[in-house]
C-alpha cells in the first residue's frame, strides 16, 4: 500500500508553478471574515473573479474533460492543486457552487453530447454560478417524493411551477440545476426530471430563509438559505438533462457524488485552528494544550479526524482507480456529519464557553469555533440526513433489501 | 411515598402555563433572541404582579416563601420556552446570594425590591479563566479610604445586560476561599456590560474600570462570600435544572409532534426505528434530568443532605439538554434549523447552560468529593 | 414529592423482625461462590429451604394476596422485606424463579378463580419452582411468533411437542409456564396459549446450553441455560390459563413486567462492590478511587446507577399508587440493559484487566466484575432485546402506530 | 498512491485463509479456549512450516525477511479467528524484541528456533500494577556471584503456558527507563506459570521464585532494555492491530449473515432499521481499524516516523473490536451468547487485547505526546 501520492519532478514543478502563481492571486483579504452585507458581498465578487481566474488556467475543475472547459489534468496534479489551494484555507471552487459541482458531473454522465458542450463550459471556467435545488416542504430525506415542484411540457419547452426550500447561500446565483416532477401521477421514481436552467428566467423569485446556521461547504457561512419560487417559469425542452421521467437515475450519479462517493483528500481545517487555539490560548498561566483533561479530548477528536481523513482518502483511491465501491460513499457522509455533531459537545467540553462567542477578545478567532458549534449540527443534515445515509450503508451492504444496491456512477464520457 | 405534584404545586403549573402560551408563544421568544437585554420590561412587571420573582424568598423579605420545590415547578414552566430574562439570575441566584450572604439589614435593603422587580440582581463569578471554583476568582479590589476600588473583568455573567445591581465575588485574600462578595451599583461610574455575540444567551462581559464601591457594600463580613455563595448555589442550582428539564420537555413534545405529522416515504416518520431511536434518546435524557433535580429538591427542602444529588442533577441536566437538542434537531432535520421554528432558541440555551453554573466534569468531580470516595 | 416511605413505628417493628429472622436463617455460607457442581447443587438447595421457611410467614412474594398463600402485606411492608433481603444480597425469592413471579402475576390477572387456587399457593409458599418457556429457536424478539412448539386439545387435555431456548438456569425446576401455539392456522397475535404444567411429566427432556454467561436474576450466573423438547407430553386441559388462543392478551401482562413495568426499589449491588473494590486496591501504593481517571469513570457510573434507581422508583411509585404509565417499563428495561452493557467498558477501562479475571489472587473478590463483564453483555437480550424495549416505547409514546399503545394490566384480583 | 495489496499479499491471504478454513473452523477455535496452553502442536509444526513463525525476521536468522505489511495480511487471517497460541507473542513481539534488544551472538542463538517453532517465546512485561509504562516495572533482580536472582511476579503475560522462553524485564536502576531486559528459561527452577481464569484469553501470571539467571542471560546491554522494547513494541503493535482487524472482519461478516438469514415477524432481521444500526457501527468501527492500522504499517516500512500512528492504531483497534462484539451481540441476541457459535471467543479475545499492550487512553496520551502538543 502507499498512502501518498509520489510526486515527479515535472508534478513538483506543476505544484511550485501553483503555488507561485496563488501566492500572486489570491489576496488575504478574500479570506477575511465580512464586516457588513455589502462587504460580504464585495468578498464574493473577489472569490468569483479568482474562480474565472482559475477556471481560466483549467485549475477551477481541474480533473473535468478539457474539451468541455476543463483542467483535463491526471489525478495528482488534481491532488497538488487541492492541497495548495487548502494551503490558504480556500476549496475549489472558492464558493459555493454546489450545483456546479454536481450538476456539471451528472451532465458528463447522462447529458446529450450538445447539452455537454452547453452547459459544462461556463462552469469549469467559472463564469457562472450553480445552485442545486432540491428540498420542497414536503420533500427532504424522501428526495424522490417530489412533487411541489412540477414541470409540464409546452410546446417546444417546459413550464415549470412550484417551489424549493434550503436552496444555495447568499449573493444569487446564475444557474439553477433542479429536480422537478414530471409526471404527477406516474410511479415513484418514474416521475422526475433534471434541469439545467438560467436564474435569471422570469417567474423566478427568491426569499431568504433565516437559519441557525448553513453548515455549507467552505467558507459560506452567511446564515442565510433561500427559498426559490417558480411561477410559470418556461424553460426550453434543452434544458431537461437525462431524459423525461428519468430523473432518478440522474439522481443516483449526483447523490453519490454529494453522499461522499468522490472522496476527499486534505487535512480537516476546524482541527489545524482548535488545536493552534489551545496551544495559544492560556488559563491560570497553562496553555488548554498542556491540561490533562484538554488533551483527552484533543486526542479523541483528532483521531477522529484522522479517521475522516482516512475514509476520504479510501474513497478519493477508489474512485481514481475506478475499484468498486459499495458503502463506501455514504459511509464517510455519515463518519463526517456524527463527527461534526460529536465535535460540538467535545470542543464546548474542552474549551468552554469561549467556543460559543464571536466576540474578538475572549471568542477564538474570526469565531471559527462558534461556526463550528453552530455548523456541527446544521450540517447534519444537507445531502441527506445521518438516517439517511444509514439507508444507503445498509443497502449497500447487502441488508435490508432483498437484493443489494449498487453505488452510482460517477465517471463520465472524457 | 409520593411522586407526584401537590395540589398548590399543579395548580401554579397550570397558571404558569397558561401566561406562558398567552404572552410568549415562539414567535415572541424567537423575537427576543437578538436584544441586548434579556429584559422584557412588560413580561417582568407581569411576572413581579404574580409574585414569581420573590418565589423563593421568605414573607419577611417580600417574597412568598415558597420551597424550592414550589420554584422548580414555575421554573419548568419558563424553560419550555425558554424563557429569557434575569428570572433566575435574579429571583432565583441573585436572591439566595443576599439571603445567605447579608446581614439583616441587607437583606432588608435589597430583596424586597428583587420581589417587586425593581431591583434586578446578577451574580458575577467566574472570569476570563471561566473557572466556577474560587480559586477562579481573582479579581482584588483595592481599598482606598475605606471603600474598594474595581479592575478588571467578569466574564459570561448571565443577564448583566438587565441588571440594576451586580454582586460581585471577590479575592480578599490568599486562602483558598478568602472571597467576599460587593453589591455594586450597575450603573455605577466605570462599570460597563455587554452582550457576548455569538451561539450564546445574554452571557456577559462586566468590565469594572477604576469602580468605587463603599465599604458598606460588603454583603456580610470580609472571606466568608465563598461559603455563603456556595450555600446560594447548592439551593439555586436545582431550580436552574427545573428550567433545563422545562426546556428539554419542550424539545421533546416538539419532536414527538413532529414524527406524528411530517410524512415522508409516504408515512408519518414516526415509523421510522431511526426517528424512533432519536426520541427515545431525547426521552431518557428528559427523564433522568428531571428525576434527578426532583430527588436533588426534595433532599433540599426536607433537610436531607444534598450536596451529592445537587451536582448530579447539575451535571445530568447539562447534558441531557445538550444531546435533547441534538437528537431534536436529527428528528427535524432541515425544519429544526429554522430559526422561526423555535428550536434553535433551546439549542442555545443548552449550549449556554452547559457550562452555566459549572459543565458537567466540574460537578461530576464534586459529588465524587461530596460522596467522599 | 416523596422519595422515601415514611415508616410507622409498626412498620420499623416489622423490620427489626425481619432483621433478626433473616439473621437467624440466612447461613453466610448460602452465599458462597460454588466449588463443584455438587457444591452448587447443595447451595440451591439450601435456598429453595431458605425460600420455604419464608414462604410459609408469607415473606417470599409479599404483597401477594393472603388467601392465595402471599403475604397479603402492603407495599410499605414489601419494600422492608425487599431492603432487608437486600441487605444480605439476596432476592425474593433467593433463586431463580422466574416463572413463578411471572406467572403468577399472569394468573392473578387472567386465570379462573379454580387456577389461583391450584397454581398460586405452591408458588407463594415457595414449595415450587417455576420456570417460564418463551422462546423457540424461530421466535425470539417476535414471540408472537411462537410456532414450533404447539398444542393440541385431546380429550380433556391438550398434547404438546416441541422445543423452547434459553430456559431457566441449573438444578432442574417444578413447574413450567408456558406459551405454545394452539391454532397453527390462526392469525397472529390469536394463535396462542399459556400453561402452567409440572416439569415432571413424562415427554419433557432438558438439555444443558453452554453461555458465555446467563445475565440472570440474583445469584445465579451458572453460565448454563436449558434447551427443553417436549415430545408428546399430555396435559390437563385445567392448565390452560387465559383462555384458547388468549395467550397475547396474558403475554401483555407478562411482558409489562418482565420489562420493567414493575419497577424496583433498592441499590445496584455491582456498583457498591465497584466502589469498595477500588476504595481498597491500591496501585503504586494509591487507592484506584483516589486516582482521577478511576474516580472519573467510577462518577460516570455511579450517576448511571442512580438514574437506573430513579427509573426503577418511579416505575415502583406508578405501579402501586395505580397511576398510569405509558412508556416507562421498556424505558427501565432499555436503560438497564445498556447501562449494564456500557458499564462493561467503563469498568475494564477503570480498572483493567484485573476485571476480567476469577483469580482470587488477580481479579475482584469472587470474581463479581468479571461476571458483570459477561452478564453486561448478556443480559441485553432475555426478556426482550434493547431494541424491542425500543419498540415498545416508540408505540406507547404515540409515534411508529396509529394508535398510541396501552401499558399491560399488572393488577389483578385481590 | 494504492490503497490494494500488492500481488504476493493477496497470495499470503489466500494461502493463509484457505489454511484457516480447513485447520481452525468453528468449532475448533472454539474447542481450544478451555485448554491451560494456548499452543496445539499440530497446528504449531503446519505453521512454522509454511514460514509464518519467522515472518517478520531477516533470512540471517532464519526468517523469511517479510515487510510488517506482509506480516500484517496474515495476522488479519489469524485474528479472524481468532485462533488462539503464541503467534504474536513469540513470532512477532518476541521476536522482534530479541531483534531489538539482543546482541548478534544472542539473535543467532535465539532466533532460528523461534522462526522453526522449538522456541517459544513470550515478553513478559506488565506486573500487578498493570502499567505499560517503564515505571511500572518494580521487578528487581538481585545480584548474587555475577549472575541474577529473580523473586516477584509479572502479571497478564500473554500466552505464558506454552512459552519455553521468557524475556522478562526488568528494573536495574533508579532513572525512569532503567530497565534491562533478561532472557529466561521457562523450565528454570523457580519459574512457574499459570492462565489466569475468567473473560480472558491466555494471559497469564508467571512467578519467579529465587529464580537464577546467568549474566549471559542479559539481553544487549543493562539499562538499554527499555529503548529496545519499546522499538520492538512500535513494530509489533501495527501487527496485533491487524490481529484485531481480522477479528473485527469475521465478527462483521458473521452479523451481516445473520441479519439476512435469521427470521423475526416475518422478515429477514436486517429489514430493520435498528439492526442495520448495529452493522453499520460495527462496519465504521471495522473500517476505522483497517485504515488506521494500515497506515501505521506503511508508514513503518517506508521508514517515515509513524509514533504517533502506531498509537493511534492501538487505541482505534482496542476500542473497535470491543464494540464490534458489543454491536454484534446487539444483532445476534441470544443466539450469539451461545459458546459453540464463536461469536464469544471474539468477545473475549476483545477484551483481553483491549488492554494488552496498553488501553486506548494510554495510547491516546503518548499519541498526543508524540505530535508534541
Amino acid at each position: 500500500m502507499d498512502f501518498e501520492v509520489t510526486y515527479t519532478e515535472e508534478q513538483q514543478r506543476f505544484r511550485r508553478e501553483v503555488r507561485a502563481w496563488l501566492e500572486a492571486n489570491v489576496a488575504p483579504s478574500m479570506l477575511r471574515t465580512p464586516t457588513s452585507a455589502e462587504d460580504n458581498y464585495r468578498r464574493y465578487l473577489e472569490l468569483r473573479d479568482l474562480g474565472r481566474k482559475l477556471g481560466a488556467k483549467g485549475w477551477l475543475y481541474p480533473t473535468a474533460p478539457a474539451k468541455y472547459g476543463g483542467g483535463g489534468l491526471d489525478v495528482d496534479h488534481a491532488i497538488i492543486l487541492e492541497e495548495e489551494v487548502d494551503r490558504f484555507d480556500l476549496s475549489l471552487p472558492p464558493y459555493y457552487d454546489s450545483g456546479g459541482r454536481l450538476g456539471s458531473a451528472s451532465i458528463l454522465v447522462w447529458g446529450t453530447e450538445e447539452q455537454r458542450q452547453a452547459f459544462l463550459p461556463p462552469i469549469y471556467r467559472g463564469e457562472v454560478r450553480t445552485w442545486q435545488l432540491l428540498t420542497e416542504p414536503g420533500a427532504g430525506s424522501d428526495l424522490a417524493g417530489v412533487r411541489m415542484t412540477t414541470a409540464v411540457r409546452d410546446g417546444d419547452g417546459y413550464v415549470i411551477r412550484g417551489q424549493k426550500i434550503f436552496v444555495g447561500s447568499d449573493n444569487g446565483t446564475d444557474r439553477i440545476w433542479m429536480i422537478v416532477n414530471t409526471d404527477p401521477k406516474g410511479k415513484r421514481h418514474e416521475n422526475l426530471s433534471w434541469f439545467m436552467i438560467d436564474a435569471s428566467l422570469p417567474g423566478i423569485t427568491m426569499q431568504p430563509m433565516e437559519l441557525m446556521g448553513t453548515g455549507g461547504e467552505g467558507g459560506t457561512d452567511s446564515g442565510v438559505k433561500q427559498t426559490v419560487f417558480f411561477d410559470d417559469v418556461r424553460v426550453p425542452a434543452f434544458a431537461l438533462v437525462g431524459g423525461e421521467n428519468k430523473g432518478w437515475t440522474v439522481a443516483t450519479t449526483h447523490l453519490e457524488l454529494e453522499h461522499g462517493g468522490g472522496g476527499r483528500i486534505g487535512r480537516n481545517r476546524v482541527w489545524d485552528r482548535l488545536l493552534r487555539y489551545c496551544q495559544e490560548t492560556k488559563r491560570d498561566g497553562v496553555p488548554l494544550s498542556q491540561q490533562q483533561d484538554v488533551r483527552d479530548s484533543l486526542a479523541d477528536i483528532y483521531i477522529k479526524t484522522e479517521v475522516q481523513r482516512l475514509f476520504g482518502l479510501r474513497n478519493f483511491y477508489l474512485t481514481y482507480a475506478r475499484k468498486p465501491k459499495s458503502y463506501e460513499g455514504p459511509q464517510l457522509s455519515y463518519y463526517r456529519k456524527t463527527t461534526g455533531l460529536w465535535m460540538t459537545g467535545a470542543i464546548l467540553e474542552a474549551v468552554g464557553p469561549a467556543a460559543l462567542t464571536t466576540d474578538p477578545a475572549w471568542g477564538a478567532p474570526s469565531g471559527f469555533l462558534e461556526t463550528q458549534q453552530r455548523n456541527g449540527i446544521v450540517s447534519v443534515h444537507p445531502g441527506g440526513t445521518t438516517d439517511i445515509q444509514r439507508v444507503q450503508m445498509a443497502r449497500r451492504i447487502g441488508i435490508g433489501r432483498s437484493t443489494r444496491e449498487k453505488a452510482g456512477t460517477v465517471h463520465g464520457a472524457e | 411515598m409520593d411522586l407526584s405534584l401537590t395540589e398548590s404545586q399543579e395548580m401554579l403549573r397550570t397558571t404558569a402555563r397558561s401566561f406562558m402560551q398567552r404572552e410568549t408563544p415562539v414567535d415572541v421568544v424567537v423575537g427576543l433572541q437578538k436584544a441586548e437585554s434579556s429584559l422584557e420590561r412588560d413580561l417582568w412587571a407581569k411576572a413581579a404582579r404574580l409574585g414569581w420573582l420573590g418565589i423563593v424568598l421568605p414573607a419577611e423579605y417580600g417574597g412568598s416563601g415558597d420551597s424550592l420545590s414550589d420554584a422548580a415547578v414555575l421554573y419548568e414552566e419558563l424553560g419550555r420556552g425558554p424563557l429569557p430574562g434575569p428570572f433566575f439570575s435574579s429571583g432565583v441566584l441573585g436572591a439566595l446570594t443576599v439571603l445567605e450572604a447579608g446581614t439583616d439589614e441587607q437583606r432588608r435593603r435589597i430583596l424586597p425590591g428583587v420581589a417587586t422587580g425593581e431591583t434586578v440582581l446578577t451574580v458575577a463569578i467566574t472570569e476570563p479563566n471561566t473557572s466556577w471554583g474560587p480559586g477562579g476568582i481573582t479579581l482584588a479590589p483595592q481599598g482606598r479610604n475605606g471603600s474598594f476600588v474595581l479592575n478588571g473583568t467578569k466574564l459570561f455573567v448571565s443577564d448583566a445586560t438587565s441588571a440594576t445591581d451586580l454582586i460581585v465575588a471577590v479575592r480578599t485574600g490568599d486562602g483558598p476561599t478568602d472571597v467576599s462578595l460587593l453589591h455594586v451599583d450597575a450603573k455605577a461610574r466605570g462599570v460597563s456590560t455587554r452582550r457576548l455575540p455569538g451561539f450564546l444567551s445574554w452571557q456577559c462581559e462586566v468590565s469594572f474600570d477604576n469602580v468605587q464601591v463603599p465599604a458598606t457594600s460588603l454583603l456580610g463580613e470580609a472571606q466568608r462570600g465563598w461559603a455563603a455563595l456556595s450555600r446560594a448555589l447548592e439551593r439555586a442550582i436545582p431550580i436552574l435544572c427545573a428550567y433545563i428539564v422545562g426546556g428539554c420537555q419542550a424539545v421533546y413534545e416538539k419532536s414527538v409532534l413532529y414524527t406524528q405529522t411530517r410524512v415522508q416515504f409516504g408515512v408519518p416518520i414516526g415509523r421510522f426505528q431511526r426517528v424512533q431511536d432519536h426520541v427515545v434518546r431525547l426521552v431518557n435524557h428528559l427523564d433522568s434530568a428531571r428525576w434527578a433535580t426532583w430527588e436533588a429538591l426534595w433532599k433540599l427542602d426536607t433537610g436531607r443532605p444534598a450536596t451529592a444529588s445537587v451536582h448530579m442533577a447539575k451535571a445530568v441536566a447539562s447534558e441531557a439538554y445538550l444531546d435533547v437538542c441534538n437528537a431534536a434537531h436529527e428528528v427535524h432535520a432541515g425544519m429544526g434549523v429554522l430559526i422561526e421554528y423555535g428550536l434553535p432558541a433551546h439549542t442555545q440555551m443548552s449550549r449556554t447552560l452547559f457550562h452555566y453554573l459549572g459543565d458537567p466534569r466540574w460537578h461530576k468531580r464534586r459529588m465524587a468529593d461530596a460522596l467522599e470516595w
